[in-house]
Formats: C-alpha cells, structure tokens, sequence
C-alpha cells in the first residue's frame, strides 16, 4: 500500500472539516464560496483515487488506517473501505458540491454558516461510513446529527423548531442505546478474548465464535438505532416534518445520505454482530418492512404538499432497502437481494435527492410546496418538465433507470426467502407508480390554472449545473449497472453467504496463525 | 446489420428530442421518418439473409447487464422466424404511420416531441421483439407502456388526456406486476430467465414433477396476467378505449398495431411453457372469447369514430388471445400480422375523416361523405371490408383460420366456436355500420364543416394504399387448404413458424388434435357459416343506418332499449373500479395519514413529551421555596434512605 | 457504669429535637438555636466515645465542634440582623421568592 | 496512648508550604483593607494573582508525597493534582470576575480574603484522611461560602440564598458530625485508614452503619443529590454568578475527593444495600434534576439542576467502586474535569452577559443571541453540547467512560435510568440553542462593552477548545494521566 492509499481516507475525511473553519472565518462572502466548492470538489477527486484503485476482487478492508486513540481502553482511530461502504462514501462526496453549488445565489443571510454546516455534514458522513471502531462509529454518527440540526433549525420553514428537535431527540434517544449495548458487547468481548477492544474485527470474531448471552436484546437496541434513521415503519414521524420544514439542501442531504447511514449501520453492525438475532427477527422486520412500503405509498398519494409527499415516498422505498438486507434463503442472506438493497441505497439517494432539488426550484419561484398552486408546468418549463419526469420514473423504478435494477434484484431476492412477501413489496410498485404519477400530474400537466405560473422562468445555467449530473448519473446507473455492481460484488457476496460466521480483515496483513479461521465456503463469492 | 434497426430510432429520438431546432415541422419529421425507413431497410435485409441463411435462430451478446449473486442478465438480442418477422411488421407499419404523421400533425405548432417519441416507442418495441431474455423484454415492455404514456397525453394541457395517459400507465403496471411475480417464479423454478436457456431446460428434462407443473401453470397465468394488462385483455380492458385521447396515428401505431400485438408475442415466444399448462391455456382461450363479446357489444352502440375503432381492437386482440388459447399460436401471429395492416388502415383513414372534419369525432354529425372524400372512402370500404372477413380479403383466411382451430379444440371447443361467431357477426354490424354513418345516408354536416370539407393532402393517403394493398395481400399467406387458390401454397406462414414451437412429449397427446386429420367438410362448412353471418350483420347494419332518411341516432327502440343504456355505459366497468378500487385506497390513505400518522403515532410521542413537561411543572409547584418545607423534604428522604440501609 | 449506648441513644433524641425545632419554627432565630442543639447533641457523642474508649481525639473534636458551632451562629446572626436592617422582617415565609 | 510532642519534620513544611503561602496571602490582603489601597481592586486583583500564583508554584514544585500530622495531611498524587484543579478553576473564575461587571462588588478585601480562605479549606479536606482536619477544612469552605453567597452583590435573592444555604448547611453539618462521631465510637481512631480496616474487619452494628449513612448523606448533600438537593438551585440563582461558578465547580471536586477514597474501602464492607442506595440517589437525582429543569425559565436555575442531574451521573461511577478496579475513579475523574470545564465555558460567558443592575438573564434574554454575538453564541452551544453529552465534545467521553464503568459492573438499570436522563436533558439544553439560533433577536443588549478585552475572550476560548479537544484528541493523554495518579 504506497504512502497516498495509507492516508487517503483520513484526507477525505478532515479537508471538509478543515475547509468549513477557513470558511467560516473568511471575511468576503466570495471567497468563501470559492473555497468551499473547492475543497468539496477535492474531496471528490480523492474518493474518486479510492474508486480508481478499489480492489474489486478482495473481500478485504481497503485503504486501512489503524492509530491509537484511548489505547487504555482499547479504542482506536481504524478507518478503511469495502464493497458496502465505497459506493455511499462517493455519493456523499458525489452530493456535496451539487449541494453547495446549489445555494450559490442563496438570499438569506448566514451563507457562509450554512456552506460551513454542510462541510461539517460532509465530515461527518464519511467519518461513519468509512469508521470500522464502534466508538468512532458512534461519535462521527452524531458529528453528523448537529450540522443537520442547525440546517434545520435556521433555515428551516415555518415551524422548523418542533420538527428539528424532534429529528434530533428521536435520532439521539436510538443511538444512545445503541452505545450501552456497544459498550456491553465491548466488555464481554474483552472477558472472552482477553484484551479490551471496540474495533469491529475483533467484534466480528466474537460474534464468529458463538452466541452472546443477552443478544436478541443488544440487536433490538441496534436495531431501534438505525430503524429510526432508516426510518423504518413505526418510526417514521419524524421524517415529513424534517423535510417540510428543512431547507432544499438539507432536505437533499438528508434524504440523499443521511436516511442511508440506517441501512448501512444494519448491513455493517447488527446483521453481522448478531446472527441468531438476526435469523430470530427477520420475519417480523421483514413484515415492518413491507408495511413500511405499502403505508409510505399510500399516504404519500394523498399529500397535498410535494415535499411531504416525496418523504413519505423515501419512507417507502427504504422499505424495499430493509427487504432486501435481511432476505434469508436457509442459512445464508440472499446475495441478489444483497446487491439489489446496497444499489437502491445509491440509486434512492440520487432519485431522491433530484426530486428535492426540483421541488426547491419551484419552492424558490412561486415560495408555495402546495399541489394546488402548480399545474401546467411543463408548458411553461419544458426542460424542468423533462427532467422532473426522469427523476420520477427513476424513483418509481422503470426500467432503463436505476431504481429499476436495484428494486429488481431486492424482490428476485426476497421472493427466494418469503414469496408472500415478496409479492405484497411487488405491489409497492404499483402505488409507487400510482402517487409518483399523480406528483407529474398535479404539477406538470393539464391546465395552467395560476396566473403566476405563466411567466415562470425555466432552469436557469446554474440549475442545470447541479441537477443534469444527477440525472444523467441515474439513468446511467440503470443502463450500465455492472461498473457499480462489480464494485460491490464480491464484498456483498462474503456478507450474504457467511453472515452467520462473518469475519473481515485488512488487506495485505497475514491474521496471526493462532487466530483460527472459521470456517468459510468461499465458493459464495463469485470472481466477476 | 441489427445495430442499425435499433440504433437508428433511438438516434432519431434523441436527435430531435434535443439537438435539431425546435420550430422546424419539416425536419423533424422527415429525420422521424429517415430513422424509421432506415431501420426497416435493414430489418429487410436482414429477413432476406435469415430466409437464405435457413432460418436458423441466432443470438448476438452485447455486454453484461446485471449480474448479482447467481443472477446473470447480459444483453442479448436473437434474431429466429417469429422476432425477423414482427420485426418486419414493427419497422414497416411504424414507417407508413410516420409519413401519414407529417401530415396529420400539420397544424401542430412544434412536432419534435412527437417524433422523439414515436422513435424512441419503436426503439423500445424492437428491443421487447429481439431481447432473449426475459428481462431484457421486460425493459422494453415498460418503456413502451412510458412510452403510450407520454404519446396518449401528448396534448396534455388537455386536463383528460393527462389522466388518460395515466390511466394507461397504471393498468399496464398491473400488468406488469404480474409479469414481475411471473419473472421471479421463473427463476426460482429454473435459475435463469433467458428463452434460449430456458427453451433447452424445458426440452430437455424428460418429465415434470406435479409440484413443477403445479408452479409451471402459476408462471403462466402470471405471464397471461402480463399479457392481459399489456394487450387489454378483460380485467384490465379499460385503459384501451381512453388512450384515444392521443393524436391518431398513435392510435394507430401503439394501440392498433404495435404495442397491443406485445402481450401475443410473449406467449408465443413462451409456447413451450404454456403448452405444459393446459389449464391455464383454457383459461386464456376464455379471456379471448369473454373479451372479443365484451368489446364487440359496446363497440356497437359507440358513436365516437376511433371508440369504435378501440373497442374492435380489443375485440379482435380476444380472437388472437382465443387462438393462443387453444394453442394456434402460428394462427394468433397470423391474425397479428392481418389486424395490423387493415387495423392501422383503419384508424389512419377514420384520422384522415377527422382532419377533414376539423377534429370531428362524433359519428352523428357525419354522413354522406363518399362523395366530398372519394379517396378516404374507398380505402376505408377495403379495410372494413378485410376486418369483417368479406371472402378474399386479409381478415378472412386469419379469422376463420382461428375460429376453426377454436371448434377442434377438444371439450369447450364448441362454445368457443359460438361465441367467436357471434362476435364475428357483431363486428361486421358495428363495421358495416361505422362505414355507413360515415360516408352514406343523409350528410348531417353542419354548414361550416361541409363547406370546408376538402380530400386528404397526397402524403397522407399515399401510405394508406400501401396498407390497403396489404390487407388484400397478406391474407393470402395463410390461404388454407380447402381452397386450392392456383399459383398460391396452403399455408406458408405456419410452415414458415412451426419450427418456434415445441410441444413437450409429457403433454404431447393433449395437443394432438391440431395435427389429426379431419374431413374438409367440416372446414367448409364453418366457412359457409362465417361468410353468411358476416353479410348477415352488413346487411342489418346497411339497413338501419344506411337508409337515405333520417337513421335511428338515438338508443334502440323498446325491447333493446335498457341493453342500449347498459352497453353504452361500457358495462359500468370504470366506475366499478373506480368504486371498488380507486376510492378504497384514496380513503385508507387519508386514513392512515390523518388518524395513524398524525394522531395516533405523532399523539403518542407529542403525549410522553407533554406528561414530563406536566410532571416537572407539578414538580416545580410542590418545591415552594421555604427553608422549611426543604429540610422537611431532606429528612423524609432520609428516613426513607435509613430504611433501606436497617 | 452506664453503657454507652445510653448516650448514644440520648444524643439521637436530643438530634430529633433539635431538627424538629429546625422544621417547626417559623422564627430565624430559633432555627439558628436548633441548629446550636444538634451540634450539642453531636458534642456528647463524642465524649461518650472518648469516655467509652479512653482516648482523648474525641474531646479534641469537641473543641473544634464548638469553635464551629460559634462561627455559624454568628454568621448566621449577621445575615439574619441585615435581613431585619434591609427588609424589617425575619420570618421565614418571607424567604419565599426563590421557588420553583 | 499518649502522644508526646516531637518537632515536626521539614518535610512537612514543605509539604504544608502551599497551605502556608495562601493562608499568610489571605491575611495580607485582608490587612490590605485597612489601608487606602483598598478602594482601587484592581491593586487587590494583583494581589490575588500573586497569591494564586505562589500557591500554584507550591503545590507544583514544593510539595512532597507523605504522610504527615497522623494523616491530617496526606499527600499523594491524587491530591496534588485535585488541588491544582482547585487553584486552576478558582483562579480562571477571579479573572474572569475581574474582567466583568462584577468586579466592583467583589474585588473588595474581605470578600477576596474569604474566597481565598474558602479556598484553602477546600484544599486541606481534599488532603486530610483525618476526621478532624476534614472536618474543619469542610468548615471554614463552607461557611466561608455562606457569606460569599449574601454579601457579593447584596440583593434580596443573595441574602435569601444565603439564609436557605447556611440553615440547611448547618444542618448537613450536624449530619457530618453525627456520622463522624459515631464511626469514631465504633472504630475506636479518627483516622481514616485505621477507620477503615476496622470497618473492614468488624462485623456490621447498628451504630456502624447509622453512622457510614450519615457520613454519606451529608457528603450527599454537598453534591446536591436528590433528598439534599433543594437548597442548590435557590443559593445558585440568589448568589453573584461567579460564585455560583465557584460553588458547582469546586464544591464537587472537594467532596468527591473524599468519597473517591473512603467508598473504595466502604462499599463491600457495608454489603450490598450500599451501592443499592447509592444507586438510588443517583437515579433520583438524575431524573429530578432533569425533569425540573426542563421548564425553568432563568438560566442559572436550570444550571443549578442540571448539576443536580451531573451529580446524579457521578454518583453512577461511585456506585459502582470496589477496592480493587480504579476505573470508576478514573472514569468518575474524567467526568469531573470535563463537566468543570464545561461549566467554566457557560459560567464564563454567562458572566460576560449579565447586565450591572438586572436580574439574572432570563432564557427568553437569549433569543436570537447568535445574529449579535456569533462567538459567545457559538461557545454556549458547545457548552451546552458538552453538557447534553453529545459526542464532539468531552462531555460525551466523560459519560461514555461512567457508562462504560457501570456496564462493567453490570447495572444495566442504573444506565438505562442515564440513558432516558439524557435524552430528556438534551430537550433543554437544545432548547436553549434554540432560543440563540433559531428566534429573531430580541431587545435584549449586553451592557458593558468592556469584556471584549483580550485575557477573558482567552479563557472562554481556551475553555471551549479544552472542551472539544477533551471529546476528541486529548482524551487518550489524560487518560493516561489519570492511570500514573493511581499508580
């Protein structure tokens, strides 16, 4: 591993946080946004040096950085990349500058606050994504919590104080028990094993060994952990009124990467750490999951505010993300469905957060998100019109588009597991269909009725700038979906056929020989 | 040689979607024509080396679609009997229909989008014909539904056609979600979803297990169920009449010739699955009959021209899901090919009356226009003509084709046969009827239209000769053998497809009674019947509506008068689904938002937050300030303390 | 000789007297008197103890139990006299404005 | 056993020369006030820095680790370094006092000579294992601290506060005695250690045991936790604000210095019901603290709960002591010094808000603070993310390390009752950022310009990246720190 790969991670990690001081400090209001489109378009060129030089064939960690932190306690600074986490590090990176490009022209005050918050976000994501340490884990999740508070909070709509404190309070009281079972895990690790430590590995070959007394309880408080960020069903409330009352750009983000950290937490922590668990609750989650998408369908088609309507309609598609992560086919997850829920992750964040974007720009010409107030857009705005009708049809999943290939492989998954379920999820289609159509009905056709509307400007360059790259990228995705999948292939395929006896090490190190290996049927992994 | 016949529509589309001037008709239209003629050109070609080279099936790999876990889908396209020759059909009538467009759409002020469209329609129809696997076909069989989408709601300033193009797309997704069940069930069962594979699977296991034949038979009712939303099959009929709503030579293209024929190619593509399930077939010889009467009886009280024209189409698409039914699959592709071609030549002259009438639809305000469109006229008589199966015409030899392999199939063959007829004797009657509202009897223009009534311009009748030249023609290629027509060989078409088919030997005596002999006396006998009942119905329909004085525009007299109101009112179908269906879910969605989401879930946690709050306000009440009541509170907590401790 | 646990018991309910005195008067100047009681009571425990022992720390405590007993008693007495100078009232209802 | 009088060592001297050098400062300045000099603080100012200084410089470099005076004053690495917490905290708080509208009440002598006596009592408990200079170090802080809190700034509210904390003080006191007096007569010495092998040894009595609770209750009631806590948020709100600095942050290093070495030995001793009641204040501190806080609305009463509720978070890791893991201590440390620094942030800027003649700053004062003053707006949200816990910041670190002290005991209640504590914390404490970020400005303006001078915005923005550097680069050095102390 030459001297950049050692450091590369930790770079992308701390230019967004080092930029959002220079940021906030600069005096000129120009400069500063130079200097933040810059460092964030940094940061995507280095992730794009970890795309380029991803090994795709190695079901190792990648890129591995590993320092002493709280030594005395075990805890140390480990950061390192595999198949499940590459692809959302660089549609963070990917988003970031959409987002700041986004706010160039942004009226309000406190501009440089908010590119210096979004900065902070950017750190944020990618510390949790790429931290292998459950403490570093647990402290760049909440680093991520607080810019978004602010977001919300200053920027946000009318009542955006009920809405950002609940977000935070709801996401807050999950984590936290989501630390006292890490911190359990850490200890009866530290009495089997002998030495303390809370980095992942050592957990992985815990949870390898055998069962951990008391484990349905510590999955049930990882998994309320991340079923309220995901959000699955029952915990949902929180996200319409994060998004009606959120900025564009927050509303983007959190829709984008955010709602995403949820489902990666429960490929990377609770599937692997608690396999028992795991095969106990599948069904039940499993059927929350699929609830999730049918009730997120049909109250999102009777919204009359679009944003709400594009919430409930995330709620629905991370439905079929947690559907697909927990498809068990006998004693192994299903590695299609496997595949299919880490590219709908991408894929929704992209669909997602184009929606988003084209709902600002109508919210920044006509300040209305009602239904009522639109109608014959496309009309006025043909391009709009075009590119609001791609996004839709990547989010209901048409053929040709993302979402397509990533809802497939999730349902041909879940339909080896559990048919009945899998054909109720299949239905979710329909009603997605139904209210996203409904969305282009309401705002795009029929008769313009507002006299407003008429003299309605279409997008303008700066526009297309941060919005075509989302499209084009989604209907990429759909069309030439293997360039990602291979990426992922082989890490998605150790998770789903050894997930019961789930150990990672980091590439290039030799475990010690005393370190018995479990047993692993290797024939899992395809060779692409 | 097939990169061309797919690349070039989806070149046109994105040429004039994006780059070529907007304001200018002329060249979008004549690159949406050049695109179209190009690919047919090649699709030529290459039908002329397939015939040479044999006729073998050949499969071209591209590059790996997706590949996930033990899923492997690259994309692939074959070229074998069946794809060359609906590709030929697809291409062809697809070029005729862009020339007549130019015309049609003159009025228009910019006509890109159209053209964009229809090409990229084409390229997505090719790539439902050529695509080897199933999910390759499934790519294109939504991006034709997005595709009838956006064309059916191309005025869509027009609040109706929006929702008509809509109602489309959603019927169609229903469909779909069977064709999904269908996909997932397939590779579950056999572990990968491409026809070639799948073909030898199937051949080559010597026999089924009842528990694979149990699952064989769910995986082609999901299928028919695909079909059935795809080619307005009964439950999901209804979209079909309300995709009028587009611009006609839509109409003509996607909902006459092309898009509806999809749901037919897939069970013929998939013969030898549905031969292995013969209740399904029985189910779906059924459908055919139930949905040729259904659309047949409406048709006949419509007094919309291209309504008409829907209802037959849905009508005859029931004869060919009625000969898929009783396994005549070659004759199902047969009628396929005939409907297209006198379909199309329909729907683009009731287009050129339209445009001569300033987008009159109504038949009522019509009548006596054989003489002011003399043209018109004559090709409409050929196309009703081949549609009610006059003898020597296309819909002659394809119908009755149908209907006497419908009386052989063995058990239910007989009604089946009934129904079939009855509906053949409707259809000459609202056929016959239509032409006579139209062009004959008293003219009931209004003095505006009539004075401005002129014949179509050149570029729009030109391609309708070509289409009536070929609704005479086509017929002829599967000429049966009763009638020894000298110089012309008995059935061509179906020798030229029988090697696509392959019957397992499991069920090999099931499907037996197609090849065993029978006496031609029969045969004639039924096509003696078939001829009669079709002057029959003309002869009814010339009487009552033909007559010079005024005809009967209003709903039948006594007897047939609450038929009328029930036939008009389509049976009640949309509003039954708008009731049972639409409205339910509307409501448990409101429900659900307003009661679970807001009250119930948002009550709970909003309650817990406001009981603290309750709890610390009562708190901070009790803690009056003096010192006294502070020590009284220590102590008692103190001994409260020593308690535990004792 | 009288067992020491008899002290101890005396001293305990001399302790009750002084905190019931501490929570019934509604007068400063008594509840600073209790308080002198307690302290007492806590005095005779110890030299109890140190009888009981024969070791003398106890009445070495003593001694700086009522050094202190006197520093609190005259800090209290002042707060109590610039309370009387300020406001002219010393009860303790009036203390009632820091509540919640 | 009579002790015959021998000449006291050097060492002890040397050992003692901090105390020395703080007690003969103290005097001086007091004798300062005789003369003129008393009328301008800012000489009285310069002499508490050299005091302070000296102090510092004794306790450094000076001080020998022993045992001297039959235990009376025991230094070892654990009280040398809780005595530079001690003198660091109370000197950053005189400065900051200085620095703000308060200067002119308490920079008068006597005042300033108390404080530095209330200082040096603080200092002789925190280095006593013997039960009579504990006592009369305890003494002279706390009744020193009776006077500071009414005469600082001499209002109704002080003189109120004033009276409550002396009554119930007093009281607690009396408490302290009586347990004291009976673990004398049970074990016979009043030194700490040999206290403690007898407890170790004898079998539990009555008397034993009344007098362990009473000993405890009373150290309770110094750390406010919940039958002892009334009389914190009344002497917190009616004291000067820098006082109330003063009293949260070095009150509770003062008594947790004590209960950090006699609970290591106590809690077997006495069985289990101890670390039950333990456990049971610290949940019913926590939770009052919490709750009550959440509907205040001036700004230092709810501090003053939310110190009951951190107080309840230490009495966690004091639960759950044994002789033989230092953990909880450290992690009990850690804790200690993180929520000290973060009280320092807040206390700070509160300071640098108030007007010279107003009441306390009500929360609605707050609203739309960080449109004025962005970076006294962006300190209190650090202290206030600190205090929630939230991870950046040490706060979290000091909770994760008591979390991760009673899970390893396996109280698993005891974290759940934290867990559901702090998630109702974050709603005020959020609410107060609330209040500065997200509401339009109210008329509220803050009235003496002269805080912008360099020396307080140094402190308050030292204080601040103490706080976030604590939550993520330091924690593993102090940690290590924290190990050498326990050797």
């Amino acid at each position: 591993m030459n001297s950049i790969d050692a450091h590369i991670i930790s770079l992308i990690i701390f230019l967004p946080l080092l930029a959002s001081f220079v940021v906030a400090l600069l005096p000129s209001l120009r400069v500063a946004k130079i200097v933040a489109f810059a460092a964030s378009l940094a940061t995507f060129i280095a992730s794009l040096h970890l795309w380029f030089h991803f090994d795709p064939t190695s079901v190792d960690l990648q890129f591995v950085e590993q320092l002493p932190w709280m030594p005395e306690l075990g805890v140390s600074y480990l950061v390192g990349v595999d198949g499940l986490n590459l692809l959302l590090i660089l549609l963070s990176t990917f988003l970031t500058p959409l987002l700041l490009l986004s706010i160039w022209e942004f009226s309000g005050e406190g501009h440089k606050s908010l590119m210096a918050l979004l900065l902070v976000l950017e750190c944020g994501m990618i510390g949790a994504l790429v931290a292998f340490d459950v403490v570093l884990f647990y402290i760049f999740w909440e680093v991520m919590l607080i810019p978004m508070y602010f977001i919300i909070g200053i920027w946000g709509g009318k009542n955006r104080i009920y809405a950002t404190t609940k977000f935070v309070i709801y996401t807050v009281s999950g984590s936290l028990l989501m630390l006292v079972a890490a911190i359990a895990l850490y200890f009866y690790h530290g009495e089997q094993a002998g030495f303390y430590s809370t980095s992942l590995l050592d957990l992985y070959k815990l949870a390898a060994a055998g069962g951990i007394p008391g484990e349905e309880y510590l999955f049930l408080a990882f998994l309320l952990a991340f079923a309220i960020k995901v959000p699955l069903w029952p915990f949902h409330t929180w996200l319409p009124h994060a998004h009606t009352e959120a900025p564009t750009v927050g509303s983007v983000i959190l829709a984008g990467v955010l709602l995403k950290m949820g489902t990666y937490g429960l490929l990377r922590f609770a599937i692997p750490l608690f396999p028992q668990a795991v095969l106990l609750y599948a069904p039940s989650i499993l059927a929350l999951a699929v609830v999730g998408i049918v009730y997120g369908a049909l109250t999102a088609w009777v919204q009359e505010d679009a944003k709400k309507m594009v919430a409930y309609s995330s709620v629905s598609h991370l439905g079929f993300v947690v559907l697909g992560s927990l498809a068990i086919v006998g004693n192994q997850l299903s590695a299609e469905a496997l595949t299919g829920a880490v590219y709908q992750m991408i894929n929704h964040g992209l669909s997602t957060g184009a929606l988003f974007f084209l709902v600002g720009m109508i919210y920044e010409r006509r300040h209305s998100r009602m239904f009522s107030d639109f109608g014959g857009l496309a009309e006025v705005m043909p391009y709009f019109a075009l590119m609001l009708i791609i996004a839709t049809l990547s989010s209901i999943g048409l053929p040709g588009t993302g979402g397509f290939v990533g809802e497939f492989l999730i349902l041909l998954g879940v339909f080896q597991a559990q048919p009945l379920v899998a054909i109720l999820a299949t239905s979710g289609v329909i009603l997605g269909a139904l209210y996203m159509l409904t969305f282009c009905r309401k705002i795009l056709f029929g008769p313009i009725t507002h006299v407003a509307n008429r003299q309605l400007v279409d997008l303008s360059r700066r526009e297309y700038l941060y919005i075509t790259p989302l499209i084009v990228l989604t209907v990429f995705m759909g069309v030439f979906p293997e360039l990602f999948l291979s990426k992922i292939r082989s890490s998605v395929g150790h998770l789903a056929s050894n997930f019961q006896h789930y150990h990672l090490k980091i590439a290039g190190v030799h475990p010690a020989a005393s370190d018995a290996e479990p047993p692993v049927d290797e024939s899992a992994v395809i060779q692409p | 040689m097939l990169g061309v016949i797919l690349l070039s529509p989806l070149l046109g589309a994105v040429l004039n979607g994006f780059v070529v001037p907007k304001a200018n008709k002329m060249l979008a239209h004549l690159l949406g024509v050049l695109a179209i003629g190009l690919s047919f050109g090649s699709a030529l070609l290459l039908f002329q080396q397939f015939l040479a080279g044999g006729g073998e099936p050949s499969i071209t790999y591209v590059f790996e679609w997706i590949q996930a876990g033990k899923l492997r889908v690259p994309v692939e396209f074959v070229v074998d009997r069946l794809s060359a020759l609906l590709l030929l059909v697809v291409t062809g009538i697809g070029m005729l229909i862009h020339i007549y467009a130019g015309g049609y759409m003159r009025e228009e002020k910019t006509t890109f989008r159209f053209f964009a469209y229809l090409n990229l329609f084409i390229f997505m129809m090719l790539l439902l014909i050529l695509a080897n696997n199933l999910l390759l076909m499934f790519v294109g069989w939504e991006g034709v539904g997005l595709c009838s989408y956006l064309l059916i709601g191309y005025w869509y300033s027009e609040g109706a056609n929006a929702d008509a193009g809509m109602k489309a797309f959603l019927t169609n997704r229903v469909g779909d979600f069977a064709f999904l069940i269908g996909i997932f069930m397939t590779y579950r069962l056999f572990g990968t979803l491409s026809f070639s594979e799948l073909r030898a699977v199937v051949s080559s296991s010597a026999s089924f297990d009842a528990y694979t034949l149990q699952q064989l038979t769910l995986i082609t009712i999901c299928f028919f169920g695909g079909a059935c939303g795809k080619s307005a099959q009964l439950p999901l009929s209804i979209w079909l009449p309300d995709a009028m709503a587009g611009p006609t030579p839509v109409s003509a293209l996607i909902h006459a010739a092309t898009m509806v024929t999809a749901g037919i190619y897939m069970m013929t593509r998939l013969n030898f699955l549905f031969y292995l399930a013969p209740f399904t077939m029985e189910v779906v010889a059924w459908v055919g009959a139930g949905t040729a009467l259904f659309a047949a009886t409406i048709a006949a009280v419509q007094w919309d021209i291209k309504r008409v024209l829907a209802y037959s189409t849905v009508s005859q698409l029931g004869y060919m899901v009625l000969a898929c039914g009783v396994g005549a699959f070659d004759a199902g592709v047969f009628h396929v090919l005939t409907h297209a071609c006198f379909k199309a030549l329909l729907f683009l002259g009731a287009g050129s009356v339209i445009v001569a009438m300033h987008h009159e639809q109504d038949m009522r305000k019509m009548g006596g226009l054989w003489r002011s469109l003399p043209i018109t006229h004559a090709l409409m008589l050929i196309g009703v003509l081949a549609i009610i199966g006059f003898p020597g015409l296309a819909g002659f030899f394809s119908k009755d084709e149908i209907l006497w392999r419908a009386y052989l199939y063995p058990g239910s063959g007989h009604y089946l046969w009934a129904v079939g007829a009855f509906t053949a004797l409707l259809t000459s009657f609202y056929m016959v009827r239509l032409l006579a509202l139209t062009f004959y009897g008293k003219s009931r223009l209004d003095h505006h239209t009539g004075k401005h009534l002129h014949e179509i311009s050149s570029i729009m009748w030109a391609p309708l000769i070509i289409l009536a030249l070929l609704s005479i023609g086509v017929g002829y290629l599967g000429v049966p053998g009763l009638l020894a027509i000298p110089g012309v060989k008995p059935h061509i078409l179906a020798d030229y497809l029988e090697p696509i088919f392959a019957v397992h030997q499991q069920v090999k005596e099931t499907w037996a009674f197609a090849g065993a002999h029978h006496e031609p006396f029969w045969e004639a006998l039924l096509m003696l019947v078939s001829v009669v009942l079709v002057f029959l119905g003309s002869s009814i329909a010339l009487f009552s509506y033909a007559r010079s004085s005024q005809p009967n525009l209003g709903p039948w007299p006594a007897p047939g008068a609450r038929l009328y109101h029930l036939l008009s009112n389509k049976y009640w179908l949309d509003e039954l689904y708008a009731r049972f269906i639409y409205s339910p879910l509307g409501d448990i969605g409101e429900f659900l938002w307003r009661i679970f989401d807001i009250k119930i879930i948002n009550g709970l946690l909003n309650g817990l937050g406001y009981t603290i709050l309750g709890i610390s306000g009562f708190a901070s009440f009790k803690m009056s300030g003096s010192v006294h009541r502070h020590a009284i509170f220590m102590i008692a907590g103190m001994l409260a303390l020593l308690y535990f401790l004792l | 000789m009288v067992p020491v646990e008899h002290y101890f018991v005396l001293a305990l309910i001399l302790f009750t007297i002084g905190v019931v005195g501490l929570v019934v008067r509604r007068h400063l100047i008594f509840v600073l008197m209790s308080i002198e009681l307690m302290l007492n009571a806590v005095n005779l425990v110890f030299i109890a103890a140190s009888r009981a022992l024969g070791t003398l720390d106890g009445q070495i405590m003593v001694f700086f139990v009522i050094t202190v007993a006197a520093c609190e008693a005259a800090v209290g007495l002042a707060m109590v006299i610039s309370l009387y100078r300020r406001y002219g009232t010393i009860a303790t209802d009036f203390l009632r404005t820091l509540r919640g | 056993m009579v002790s015959t009088f021998t000449p006291l060592p050097s060492s002890f001297y040397q050992a003692a020369s901090p105390f020395l050098v703080l007690s003969v400062c103290a005097l001086l300045i007091l004798l300062s006030g005789v003369t003129k000099l008393a009328k301008n603080s800012c000489c009285i100012f310069v002499l508490t820095n050299i005091a302070f200084g000296a102090t510092l410089l004794g306790v450094c470099c000076l001080s020998l680790p022993g045992r001297y005076l039959q235990d009376a004053l025991v230094v070892t690495p654990l009280s040398i370094f809780l005595q530079l917490l001690l003198l660091g905290f109370a000197w950053l708080l005189a400065i900051l006092t200085y620095f703000s509208h308060l200067r002119g009440d308490f920079f008068r002598s006597e005042l300033v000579a108390l404080y530095l006596f209330v200082l040096l009592g603080m200092m002789v408990f925190s280095s006593s294992e013997d039960l009579v200079s504990l006592f009369v170090g305890l003494e002279i802080s706390s009744i020193g601290l009776y006077t500071l809190v009414g005469y600082t700034r001499v209002t109704r509210f002080s003189l109120e506060g004033g009276i409550k904390y002396l009554v119930l003080g007093s009281f607690a006191t009396a408490l302290l005695l009586f347990g004291f007096a009976f673990l004398y007569a049970v074990t016979g010495s009043l030194q700490l250690p040999v206290m403690m092998a007898a407890i170790a040894s004898g079998q539990p009595s009555l008397w034993l045991t009344l007098g362990a609770s009473f000993t405890i209750f009373a150290l309770g009631f110094k750390l406010a936790l919940v039958p002892f806590q009334q009389w914190s948020p009344d002497a917190y709100e009616g004291a000067a604000t820098n006082i109330t600095a003063f009293m949260t942050i070095c009150v509770k290093i003062m008594v947790l210095s004590l209960l950090i070495k006699i609970l290591g030995w106590v809690s077997e001793s006495l069985g289990g019901t101890w670390v039950y009641v333990l456990g049971l204040m610290s949940v019913a501190s926590m939770l009052f603290g919490n709750i009550m806080a959440l509907i205040q609305s001036s700004i230092k009463r709810m501090l003053a709960y939310s110190s009951i509720a951190h107080s309840g978070y230490m009495a966690i890791a004091l639960g759950v002591m044994e002789p033989g893991n230092s953990f909880p201590a450290r992690a009990l440390l850690f804790y200690l010094l993180s929520y000290a620094l973060t009280s320092l942030l807040v206390f700070g800027i509160i300071l640098s808000l108030e007007h010279r003649q107003g009441e306390a700053i009500q929360l609605n004062d707050l609203k739309g603070l960080a449109k004025r003053y962005p970076w006294l707006a962006c300190g209190l949200t650090v202290g206030m993310l600190s205090f929630a816990g939230l991870p950046p910041t040490a706060g979290f670190l000091g909770k994760f390390f008591v979390f991760n002290a009673a899970v390893q005991e396996g109280h698993f209640g005891l974290v759940l009752c934290a867990v559901v504590a702090s998630v109702i914390s974050l709603f005020y404490y959020l609410h107060l950022v609330v209040m500065m970020y997200m509401h339009a400005p109210g008329k509220f303006v803050v009235e003496n310009p002269n805080w912008i001078s360099l020396v307080p915005r140094g402190i308050l923005a030292g204080a601040g990246i103490g706080v976030l550097a604590l939550g993520t680069i330091l924690p593993g050095l102090v940690l290590a720190l924290l190990q050498g102390l326990f050797g």
